[in-house]
């Protein structure tokens, strides 16, 4: 595959060797987690160093648990990816004074690097396609606005989905409070068709509808529902991810405008040599940023050939 | 030996005469509750009355329905399936997996084959080796769900051309799971009431004891019971990844509540011996209508967990109050 | 100490639009054993829950010292010193026989439950009873019988001032009859009031000092014990006269078939050494023993409840000892267990399905499909032959069934399904007199059909009207084999061991 | 009346002799189980039998085990409370705001407020509308959830200078959880055992109407369970958010589950009247050694929950083995 990442260039295979190096999961239940655990592991395996898994599952508490565990098993440094920035203090007070690299969500003060996603923007570029789609072909007219949202997920909820409407409306203008419904799916593709299918109906009559999602999940099971009502004509999506579940429906339904990819599948080789450096002494940047690509069809072979 | 779960802390409750009892049946009660919400819900939304959205409730409530159908079975003989969630999110990934390798037809016989060992295993675990049957669904539910996602390497499976089961239409309009939903309904309903292994559901519930010594097979019966829930999964399972396209071994989670409030909400008794169909459809119905009129009324979401705690809590306090009306208390 | 009077004025108490008791009145005054007779279904359960505050009267009033009381409840009525036995148990099966003795009034001290004082308290109390129970077993590892005894123990146990008894002697042996009677009679000198419902006349002349009998719910007759007889109480409960206790018809008579149940030496853990006795087809034979003496283990072994450590069964010309129920059912045998609410009712569940259940397979169409019609039928074919009174059998829950008509249902349900050999365990427990009759006319006809019926018993009156040959057991061991004319009362208590 | 939930098909079971029981006590049976686990990790990884490590397992369970006390006594009476996690997070939430507008001594007042009243609405709801357990308090966790959400506007709410109670290790260097755990659990122990309240929560689980008979105050006792869980709602909440130093409306999602399933492991029955607290410390401490065990393997995610579940069945399925092997079946 294509890389869309930035190339750090950092540390070779084999530079990890003799270090622990701990990775608190987000929730591995997830898609899009997965990808990043994965290719973590790949990587701090190909380094050479020890790898310490803990899956904090959606769960603060959980992810305390995992830097406690973490210190007594004297780790030299910790990839987080773990759900709550603002628990983040506990989380590194409970953890070994090594050094951390947070994945997608803030970990200070104990961040040294973050790498990933900075998930607000990457809304805002998933928003703002839809935006220019909307503009494009109807003049920004649309009955409703659609965000389908997981509140569980806390502030990276409120980031992807809260960004994705800005970048709606810095197209298409403020959405009118009665043309918009944040709908909670639960963040799954069943939670999505069924809160999707009740909104649906709620919006008889309506043509236009635009929807932005947290995730790939929820959009799937939201066209599934449009599917099911014979309106999947009406719905016009976007989603962030690009996991591979996506992979057809972007390339092939009209109505599914896009995905912000967020290239999970290489976090790994962006995390980890900044760990391995880190624990070095080596200097490295503050932030690692994946690109944020917005994949429709047009771009999609030049990312996923 | 003498006792009771959910029951009458206030005893008096018993004697109450069982004519005037029935005088306002149970199903009525709640039939009366979802009235209330339907009119509720016509004066909140002009479109909750629409035929298409009542499909739309319909077709929601098809899966945890098909599902509640063998748990009022279970629950009337005093056992409880809480693996049928992440076994119909599992079922969904062995049909999406397998279909991936073989072909649709494959995918449906591993399916079938995949539920039925579940309902095995549990009914086994129960049955033979006696663990509580709580414990032992609790251990399947964790132990599916990991299945599940070990099997779809923790990603999300396409499943295209298998959407018929899920979405086709063939009579009046009505999809497929509605009628999969209303025939299950209706066959445990029979089996329920008119045939033994039916009866002897009950009769376990209500004294397992009495049961086997009255020459019910018990165990059998029990069995019986977990491979109807395992089939209920299948069948469910298979409508979820049909209407998706798409298997998620996340799909599902939660079900098992719902399905348990749902049965308990129609009447059936955690202490075993009661319950019906109809009251499980009505409780059926009832969450479904919720979810959809709740949704509808464009009320944020948080606010609609607060609203479906209170109304669920309203509908069974109205249950009550008939029960003090119509008793002698 | 304080004496108390109660009165019951002019109550009535409907149960679903049924009125079951018509304003009667009942008096119970301090230092007198007052008896309540009646048949099943009269109202004397009722009447007395009443008495101790459990049910509310629809009407009429309830004098505690000559003050009304109007909101007597469990817990006020225990605080003015009333106790109750129930006819239904109502232990606490997980808990111990010591924690069921003090249950709701465990010895404390500054607010900690002392266990010491509890065990004392229990053991005390069981000595006084003269019974060998292990204070710290769990209530649902006992007998019936046993757990009727921690019943009475945990009413003894407390300083009563009204004692109400349900059919407390149902199980009992005559040994802890006798007990029982002592200890009623002591209470009733230190001035107790004891309210005492049974089934068994001569319980009445023993101990009653006044008796008061009702019938239909309305009293029809009370007296000093002393001013009336048998055959007038009687009379007063049934409404007509029934013959003299006897021995059957024929019984003992004539060659009977082939055999039907046929032990060998069972040997049942320490509880049974070496019993032989055999059945045969036409014949009703009687296992008479007191409580514990291992009656009720041959009958389980018959049933496949209970596993044998020796010896042999041959059942219908099968030898083996059955595995399970199913398999002792499916040889033939029925089999009345001695705990109906434990063992035998499914008490949320309807009189008719109560009736037919063990006989559904043979009454659903194709052994599957089966309708209440089908169940009515069934119970049609018996409510008249024993007397079943229930309302309305399709729907009425069993609990809501008298005592005495729970008990003929369960029996009715092994008749329903015509087994042979019938095992059955005390059939008459808490059934009236009258009824009585009608469920020994029952058995005996069910012999002169063909069945073999064995009844295992520790009343022996029962045994000498019922049986054709009666096989005594005292300890585990086989002690007696009487029949003929030889089965009297005299004989089998004195075989019994007093 | 004669009714059991999680009971014994086999009847004979129950005449089996108390004595030969009681020979092998459950809890000792699942004190082996947790023996064997321990045994097994320490040979897994080196890192298990450090004190560290053993001390972080009983931080981890420490909230769980706080909250499953009164559960236990409330499962003993019959009794369910599914409100607990939902309620936590909302403690926490309700502590983190009261903090933010008032001050942490406020703040702390709000939440044990806000803890009594959960206790409250759902003693009321059981005892005195008479609703079932399960319905009300599975109502009362989307109610608490939602307005958690709402109250927290969705976000986590930050709660600096409140780390003690989570944290400070005042003794021999053991964390403040530990030690609350430790007392929750001994007072718990002695209130089940020697106190009039305690023993009549095993009566009314045993035998409800024989209880009411007995002149217990039943549904005063019930009322007086469901409030100490909202204390301990209290307690587990406050430490949560301070281990934390934040509230999210989210946490502690799941974790009604797991006090079920620890209150259940450690030998308390459904149908009530059975159950000790010993039983359940030693089913919770099984559960977080199994967590933690787990996790130092360094296994997949996914293949945990399966082993966890394996395990759990496994657990149950030994204490099973116990009852044959020591039951003169
Ligand atoms: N809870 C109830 N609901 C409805 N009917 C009831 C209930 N309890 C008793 N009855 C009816 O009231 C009548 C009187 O019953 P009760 O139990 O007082 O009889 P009893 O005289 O004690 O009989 P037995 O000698 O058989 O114990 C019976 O017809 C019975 O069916
Ligand atoms: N005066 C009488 N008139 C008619 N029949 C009577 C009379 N006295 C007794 N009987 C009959 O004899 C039987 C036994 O009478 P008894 O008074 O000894 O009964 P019981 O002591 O209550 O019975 P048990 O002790 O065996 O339970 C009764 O069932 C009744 O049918
Ligand atoms: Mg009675
Ligand atoms: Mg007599």
């Amino acid at each position: 595959t294509t890389s869309g990442t930035g190339d750090t260039g950092g540390e070779a295979a084999g530079d990890g060797a003799g270090l622990k190096i701990g990775y608190i999961s987000l929730g591995d239940s997830i898609p899009f987690v997965k990808l990043v655990s994965d290719n973590i592991k790949l990587e701090v395996e190909a380094s050479g160093a020890e790898f310490f898994f803990c899956d904090s599952q959606l769960d603060a508490a959980k992810a305390l648990a995992c830097a406690q565990t973490f210190k007594t098993q004297g780790v030299d440094g910790i990839i987080n990816f773990q759900v709550d920035e603002k628990a983040a203090a506990s989380i590194c007070a409970a953890g070994p004074d090594v050094p951390v690299v947070a994945v997608d969500i803030h970990q200070l003060p104990c961040e040294k690097v973050f790498v990933g996603a900075d998930n607000k923007t990457a809304g805002q570029i998933a928003g703002e396609a839809l935006g220019n789609y909307f503009k494009d072909n109807f003049n920004c007219e649309y009955d409703a606005f659609v965000s389908m949202e997981q509140p569980a997920a806390g502030q990276v909820n409120l980031d992807r989905t809260g960004g994705a409407v800005d970048g709606f409306e810095s197209v298409c203008g403020a959405i009118p409070a009665d043309k918009k419904r944040s709908v909670d799916g639960g963040g799954t593709i069943d939670g999505g068709l069924t809160s999707f299918g009740d909104t649906l109906t709620a919006l008889t009559g309506a043509t236009r509808i635009a929807v932005v999602s947290l995730n790939d999940d929820m959009l799937l099971g939201s066209f599934a529902a449009a599917d099911a009502q014979g309106r999947s004509d009406q719905v016009y999506g976007v989603a962030q991810g690009a996991d591979p579940s996506s992979f057809d429906n972007i390339q092939n339904d009209p109505n599914w405008v896009g995905d912000t990819a967020y290239f999970p599948e290489h976090y790994g080789e962006l995390a980890v040599p900044s760990i391995i450096a880190l624990i070095k002494g080596e200097s490295v940047p503050a932030n690692v940023f994946t690109k944020h690509v917005f994949i429709n069809a047009d771009n999609f072979s030049e990312y996923y050939g | 030996m003498t006792v009771q779960l959910d029951t009458p802390i206030d005893p008096v409750e018993d004697r109450k005469p069982t004519r005037s009892r029935r005088r306002i049946p149970e199903t009525a009660v709640l039939a009366a509750v979802l009235l209330a919400l339907a009119i509720f819900f016509s004066t909140q939304s002009q479109f909750y009355l629409t035929p298409n959205n009542l499909l739309n409730i319909l077709v929601s409530a098809s899966v945890i329905g098909i599902i509640a159908a063998p748990g009022t079975l279970l629950l009337v003989a005093g056992q409880f399936d809480l693996s049928v969630g992440s076994g119909a999110a599992f079922i969904g990934v062995v049909m999406a997996w397998g279909t991936a390798q073989w072909g649709i037809p494959t995918g449906v016989v591993l399916a079938i084959v995949a539920g039925l060992l579940i309902g095995l295993v549990n009914g086994v675990a129960v049955t033979v080796l006696g663990i509580n049957a709580l414990i032992t669904t609790l251990a399947m539910l964790a132990i599916l769900r990991g299945l599940g996602q070990v099997l779809a390497g923790g990603q999300t499976l396409l499943l295209p051309g298998f959407n018929d089961l899920g979405n086709a239409r063939p009579f009046f309009n009505v999809p497929i799971p509605v009628l999969v939903f209303a025939a299950v309904v209706i066959i445990t309903a029979l089996v329920m009431k008119f045939t033994v292994f039916g009866r002897s559901m009950y009769a376990i519930g209500a004294n397992p004891i009495a049961a086997r010594l009255a020459g019910i097979r018990t165990k059998t019966a029990i069995f019986g019971g977990f491979l109807l829930s395992g089939a209920a999964v299948v069948i469910g399972g298979l409508i979820l990844v049909s209407q998706l396209g798409a298997a998620s071994p996340n799909a599902a989670s939660g079900l098992e509540l719902s399905v348990v409030t749902a049965v308990i909400l129609g009447g059936a008794s955690l202490a075993g011996g009661r319950g019906t169909i109809v009251g499980t459809l009505l409780g059926v119905l009832i969450l479904g209508t919720l979810n959809n009129g709740l949704t509808l009324m464009n009320i944020n979401s948080f606010w609609q967990d607060v609203a479906r705690g209170v109304l669920l809590l309203a509908a069974v306090g109205f249950d009550q109050l008939r029960l003090r009306l119509t008793g002698d208390k | 100490m304080s004496q108390l009077t109660l009165a019951l004025r002019d109550i009535s108490k409907s149960f679903g639009g049924v009125e079951v008791l018509h304003k009667v009145n009942l008096d119970a005054l301090g230092g007198e054993v007052l008896a309540l007779l009646g048949e099943n279904g009269a109202g004397k359960s009722t009447l007395v829950k009443i008495l101790a505050g459990d049910y509310v009267p629809d009407g009429g009033e309830v004098i505690v010292d000559d003050v009304s009381a109007p909101s007597l409840n469990p817990r006020t009525a225990r605080k003015l010193g009333i106790r109750m036995i129930h006819q239904e148990f109502q232990d606490a099966g997980a808990l111990t026989v010591a924690e069921n003795i003090s249950l709701g009034r465990w010895p404390t001290t500054g607010g900690i439950v002392s266990w010491r004082n509890l065990k004392r308290r229990a053991v005390d109390v069981l000595t006084q009873l003269g019974v060998d129970i292990d204070p710290g077993a769990l209530v649902s590892s006992l007998r019936v019988g046993e757990r009727q005894v921690v019943e009475i123990a945990r009413a003894l146990a407390d300083d009563a001032k009204l004692l109400i008894l349900d059919e407390p002697t149902a199980a009992l042996s005559q040994q802890e009859v006798d007990r029982l009677f002592e200890w009623v009679r002591r209470l009733r000198d230190r001035g107790v009031c004891v309210v005492y419902i049974t089934h068994r006349l001569d319980e009445v002349f023993e101990l009653a000092d006044r008796v008061q009998v009702l019938r239909n719910g309305n009293v029809a007759l009370t007296a000093p014990t002393s001013d009336v007889t048998r055959r007038q109480l009687v009379e007063a409960m049934v409404g007509r006269d029934i013959g003299e206790v006897s021995r059957p018809v024929g019984a003992g008579a004539g060659a009977h078939g082939e055999p039907m149940i046929t032990i060998d030496n069972l040997h049942v853990d320490n509880q049974v050494a070496g019993l032989s006795l055999t059945v045969r087809k036409g014949e009703v034979v009687c296992l008479y023993g007191k409580l514990g003496s291992g009656t009720t283990q041959v009958a389980e072994v018959c049933f496949g409840i209970r596993k044998p450590t020796g010896g042999t069964l041959d059942i219908a010309g099968t030898a083996g000892f059955p595995s399970a129920p199913t398999a002792a059912i499916r040889r033939g045998v029925g089999y009345l267990p001695p705990d109906r609410k434990r063992e035998g009712a499914f008490m949320s569940r309807s009189v008719v399905e109560n009736l037919s259940v063990a006989s559904w397979g043979k009454l659903a169409v194709g052994g599957l499909f089966i309708t209440s019609g089908m169940e009515k039928t069934a119970y049609a074919r018996w409510s008249s032959k024993l007397g079943i009174k229930s309302a309305d059998p399709a729907n009425q829950q069993i609990a809501q069934l008298s005592g005495g008509n729970q008990q003929k249902v369960m029996l009715a349900r092994w008749l329903e399904r015509s087994s042979n050999p019938l095992v059955l365990v005390e059939p008459t427990r808490g059934v009236d007199v009258g009824a009585r009759q009608e469920i020994y006319s029952a058995i005996r006809a069910l012999a002169a059909e063909g069945h073999a019926v064995l009844v295992v018993t520790s009343d022996y009156e029962e045994a000498v009207q019922l049986s054709d040959r009666v096989v005594v057991m005292q300890r585990g061991q086989q002690v007696a084999e009487l029949d003929g004319n030889d089965v009297t009362a005299q004989n089998l208590t004195i075989a019994a061991g007093g």
